[in-house]
């Protein structure tokens, strides 16, 4: 897809053709300025706050399991820009993308990674745990399936209170195989829940590809046995993957039922920090993958509408943000003790 | 004014009631919609709600559990139904790992105030598979409170309380308690979860127990009584919250402990309000508290056999009798 | 279906056709008189069966759920059938008929329904949990896709031990929503195991018809996600069903895989004794589903081979067989309790 | 011979010495093959006995769960990894309802002899959702052997005897034990499940614990010597079995009891067997049993709350003192 061709497919659900329908995604032209910009601020947000947290998780500044998004800015992004901003999103173990896409302040995001006090779950979630309400983003579920329990349960509050948001569930490729995938998509279907699945597939589920978990490693045709619309983008174009969610979010808002969306891209990363990475993957195809930058796809994409210096202006200023909220995170207090024995029964 | 009623009519106004009280109020299960449930429990709900709040659901507890979630912590109050009890194990993922723990780790962001109903027990030879007694397992998940009622009003008092209560609830049903009948007030006001009540007062021995094992308690305390044993009789009603104080009050009268339920004795919550009440009260003991709960097997299916293996009255007045000394204490 | 047209249909899987490829089932001439005796013999003696246990039930005899299988013999014969003797089978709440079409003799089938110590289970088990292993019945669970759990695992088992047998999973349409299923059909495609899933789709899950529960009330093609066989056959005919059956089979015995079988019938009973059918099914639907009866298709579709005389010999023998399995029961004696502590942890 | 090994190569010994000894035994789990397990348990054994054995599955643990026990019941011995314990939660069916029941259920006609092998517990920060110390649920599921070794030895030797058992195993290791040496005999016996071991051999208190929580005690013990306070410790090694004798034996010299574990104390196996110990030897005691176990909350992330949250060496000490009389006993 990155020769340029089609990148947003219909492969299946009601109504869709038996070979691929291609999307021609919306242009350029129906996008704002400002909202190109924010795209691209949000993206380049990302992908240096992943760099820096694995900087400062090697320094020691913040601890437990790190799952970066590296190299997925372009799904969470994309998805996210399609969304109104209270619309909700859930999100897996590979969380802080999602959370910063969705809008969620880096502050506080940075204060939950190193535990203290003032991170959004006052320093008891971590980095699999963020959630902010405020922003819509309701949070991560690092047990394989969660995500998509929980859009699936806002979408049917959501339904039966007649309100017109819209839930996002990421996942990623390795949660196909769950049961609770295929319950939630059932359920989502026979009740048109305004739900929108977005399956990252980043290639692997750890080590595993998609092909030795699944006969066909394509996904969105899965959507098929639901009676539900399953799309394929190409998660590497931020456009492609705004406008496919833009349509998904649509069908589900006007009462059309939800949508599975497979967002193909790559993991950049080891699996977490850590990860015996060499054990399963050539470096060659890791440098390959990385050639394809979605940020870089960007740059040409709108180079004849934002300057170079703009981006330059973005850049440093998100780089100002996120020493901020390290700087931020660093000078928090830890939680109280007696927090530890508040909020449960 | 006061009425009799079944307990599993108290099942259904409690529910009904709910529904009509608060929009936020809805039900999912199988079976519960036009249906009216495999128990009755819901007959009469979807045709005055709608199908939309009382909703059918596939056969799919951990997704229907799993939505209970997701759509409590967007401000709905579901009421989730699971079939029999043992298909808890199905869904236990969204119990133990969602619903208990959102509230907490989201540092109060999330809340999923949602009350999951279940029915089980022996006594009507479904075996192995749909007669088990799992509340104990709950009481290890912080984060879910348990309720186990053993009349009809207190069906309704507690349902009240459940349905109000800002964390997810455990609502179980003794299969055997549904043609029971008691009297309900009404108007009802909710009753506290973690105030357990005396059902008989008695001086030679305290026995706690909950749901069916309360009624079963009162018949071995009758037949005791004809031995010349007093027996006071404690319905504990919820388990998270557990009233430890109304049972060391009795105990520092009675000096005797007999904690009786029908969930398998071994790991179950018996051992919990033993330590409790050892470590609280342990000067008040005259003789070593006893758990009456059922042998360590899955449960038979035929009639001459669930009677060895499941806790009843006679169990119940034998480990009285052993915790008095009267008899020698066996396994 | 019962017009006389397509009984077996291949609608997916590795080369099906996109429309459905018709197969014709093995003629009448490839089966031998004592075969086709056989079969007869089974489903009269499981109609019978069922019969004579609801009556003993209703006369409190035997006590616990009653799920009557009466109505489905066609599937339970034609696809046991079409086993080798130490091939395995795994059945539902609904096994009676799975039970003794697998072979397993009917006063310890009695008995164990009866809570009596010559039961298979000695009396453990009762009605929704009869085994026989040396009849190959590995036996029911209850829980919806435990048969599935089992017969997966029972198939790695042959896999890995390189033993040529096969497993049989029966199912009701009502498990085709569980997480299980997809999780094992995934498996069992990913691992080319040798186990075919028959999806007695009898019309209801309780009180549910199929399409309150999927979009799609068709089943089979839901093997297409999985990259499995999926065949549609009549279950009213037993012959069909053979022939389906014995195809599966022998595509799992050469190492072909999975298929999922999905065998159209009708529920006679109500769901368990005592159900209020009245309220989600009217009478003439059942009484016109009654009208084609399974018993009846064999009797016509074999009477150019077998004489009505030797059918009703058999009809008699079954009965008298019957006769005394009841009376096996009833002399039995009950479970000495002590085994009531025996064979746990 | 012996030699000292980590706790994990322990895991890892075991299970290719199981391979090698038995062509029933195979292994399944995610990530277990090639890439050698997320805490290298089974590294290299993919390489020698074939993926075929060391089979790697979709994330999908209710079907890898079930699949173990179809295969165990048709003659095969299933090792099933699952990766952290709280992902038990979603095959707890297969576990529960399958794998405990198939023998007791089936008249003895079906056996079901599978390893599930696990860890979990606290201490690397994995939050709420991957630190749960769960054992307790599995003690009041009859058909069920616990199994959780503290130190390389016990691996092995209890390892050997769990997958030679005819029922389900379920086999806990502590995470924070994975790097922990010790020394293994060479050639080792099986080690019997239900003996536990005297650790250290103390006069004014017994404290029994399991797993990680020996360490601890043991941690805990050398404290309290310099206190003047001697401490023994046990070791329990498994859960089902329970070696209730050993601490009985213990207490008859000690006359005080703390039990304790990483588990969540309310509705915690302490439970049982502080029941246990005082229904069989009350006369002994001289001052209530207490339990040491974690506060009923969720896991916290952040190494402070975690802390105060979980039971470690210093809530064992205290728990020591309170039962000794020397400081107040306060939950
Ligand atoms: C129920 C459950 N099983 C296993 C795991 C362990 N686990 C964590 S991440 C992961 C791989 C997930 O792969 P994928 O869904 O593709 O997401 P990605 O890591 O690629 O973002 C696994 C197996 C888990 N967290 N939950
Ligand atoms: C996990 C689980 N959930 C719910 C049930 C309750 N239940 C028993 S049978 C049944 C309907 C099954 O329908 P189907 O699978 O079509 O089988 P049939 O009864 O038609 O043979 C239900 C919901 C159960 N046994 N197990
Ligand atoms: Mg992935
Ligand atoms: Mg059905």
């Amino acid at each position: 897809m990155s020769d340029g061709t089609s990148a947003i497919s219909v492969v299946s659900g009601p109504g869709a053709p038996r070979s691929a329908e291609t999307l021609s995604p919306e242009g350029l032209d129906s996008m704002s300025d400002a909202l190109l910009v924010e795209i691209f601020r949000l993206m380049y947000t990302i992908r240096r706050f992943e760099v820096v947290m694995e900087r400062n998780h090697l320094a020691g500044d913040l601890y437990g399991p790190f799952h970066s998004s590296m190299g997925q800015e372009g799904v969470a992004v994309g998805v996210c820009a399609a969304l109104e901003s209270d619309d909700v999103v859930t999100s897996t173990h590979r969380g802080h993308g999602h959370a910063i896409a969705k809008g969620a302040e880096l502050g506080p995001i940075c204060a939950e990674l190193w535990g203290r006090s003032t991170g959004y779950c006052g320093g008891k979630g971590g980095s699999m745990h963020i959630v902010s309400m405020a922003h819509g983003f309701v949070g991560q579920s690092p047990i394989i399936g969660g995500s998509e329990l929980l859009a699936t349960g806002a979408a049917l509050a959501f339904d039966l209170s007649r309100d017109s948001r819209v839930a996002v569930s990421f996942m990623g490729d390795g949660a196909v195989g769950q049961g609770v995938f295929h319950e939630t998509l059932n359920l989502a279907a026979i009740w048109r829940l305004p739900v929108v699945f977005v399956v990252e597939n980043n290639g692997f589920a750890h080590s595993f590809r998609a092909e030795q978990m699944q006969l066909n490693p394509d996904i969105a045709p899965r959507a098929d046995g639901y009676g539900m619309r399953g799309v394929v983008v190409d998660g590497i174009d931020v456009l492609a993957v705004y406008s496919a969610t833009k349509a998904a979010v649509a069908r589900a808002r006007a009462g059309g039922g939800p949508t599975l969306l497979e967002a193909k891209c790559y993991r950049w990363r080891g699996h977490n920090l850590g990860d015996a990475e060499h054990l399963y993957r050539p470096r060659e195809e890791v440098e390959k993958a990385r050639r394809d930058d979605p940020l870089d796809r960007f740059r040409s994409a709108v180079s004849g509408r934002i300057s170079s210096e703009h981006l330059a202006d973005i850049e440093a200023a998100a780089e100002v943000e996120i020493a901020e909220a390290v700087a931020f995170a660093d000078r928090s207090p830890p939680p109280g003790p007696r927090s530890a024995l508040e909020g449960s029964l | 004014m006061t009425r009799e009623v079944t307990f599993v009519e108290a099942v259904r106004e409690a529910q009904a009631e709910a529904l009509a009280d608060d929009d936020r109020v809805f039900i999912m299960g199988q079976e519960i919609g036009e249906y009216g449930g495999v128990f009755r429990a819901t007959q009469g709900l979807a045709e005055r709600f709608g199908a939309h709040r009382v909703r059918d659901m596939p056969i799919a507890e951990q997704s229907m559990l799993g939505a209970g979630v997701g759509a409590a912590v967007m401000g709905m109050r579901p009421i989730v139904e699971v079939m029999f009890m043992d298909f808890i194990a199905c869904g236990m993922d969204a119990i133990v790992n969602h619903a208990a723990k959102m509230r907490y780790m989201s540092g109060d962001q999330l809340r999923a105030p949602m009350v999951i109903r279940t029915q089980g027990g022996s006594g009507t030879h479904h075996g192995s598979q749909h007669s088990q007694t799992l509340e104990s397992w709950f009481l290890h998940v912080p984060g879910l409170a348990v309720v186990m009622p053993s009349v009809p009003q207190d069906v309704k008092g507690l349902f009240k309380s459940s349905v109000a209560l800002d964390h997810p609830v455990l609502f179980i049903e003794h299969r055997a308690l549904y043609r029971t009948r008691g009297m309900v007030a009404d108007p009802l006001a909710p009753i506290p979860l973690g105030q357990g009540v005396v059902r008989r007062w008695g001086e030679d021995v305290t026995v706690a127990a909950i749901g069916k094992s309360v009624h079963q308690a009162l018949v071995a305390a009758r037949q005791l009584e004809e031995e010349g044993i007093s027996v006071e009789v404690i319905d504990l009603r919820s388990l998270v919250p557990m009233d430890v104080d109304l049972v060391l009050e009795s105990v520092s009268r009675t000096h005797q402990l007999v904690v009786a339920h029908e969930a398998v004795e071994r790991g179950g919550w018996a051992g919990e309000l033993i330590s409790r009440v050892v470590a609280e009260g342990f000067d008040e003991l005259d003789a070593p508290p006893l758990r009456a709960g059922s042998r360590a097997t899955p449960i038979p299916f035929a009639r001459e056999l669930e009677t060895v293996m499941i806790c009843d009255e006679r169990l119940i007045a034998r480990r009285v009798r052993e915790c008095l000394g009267l008899v020698e204490y066996s396994v």
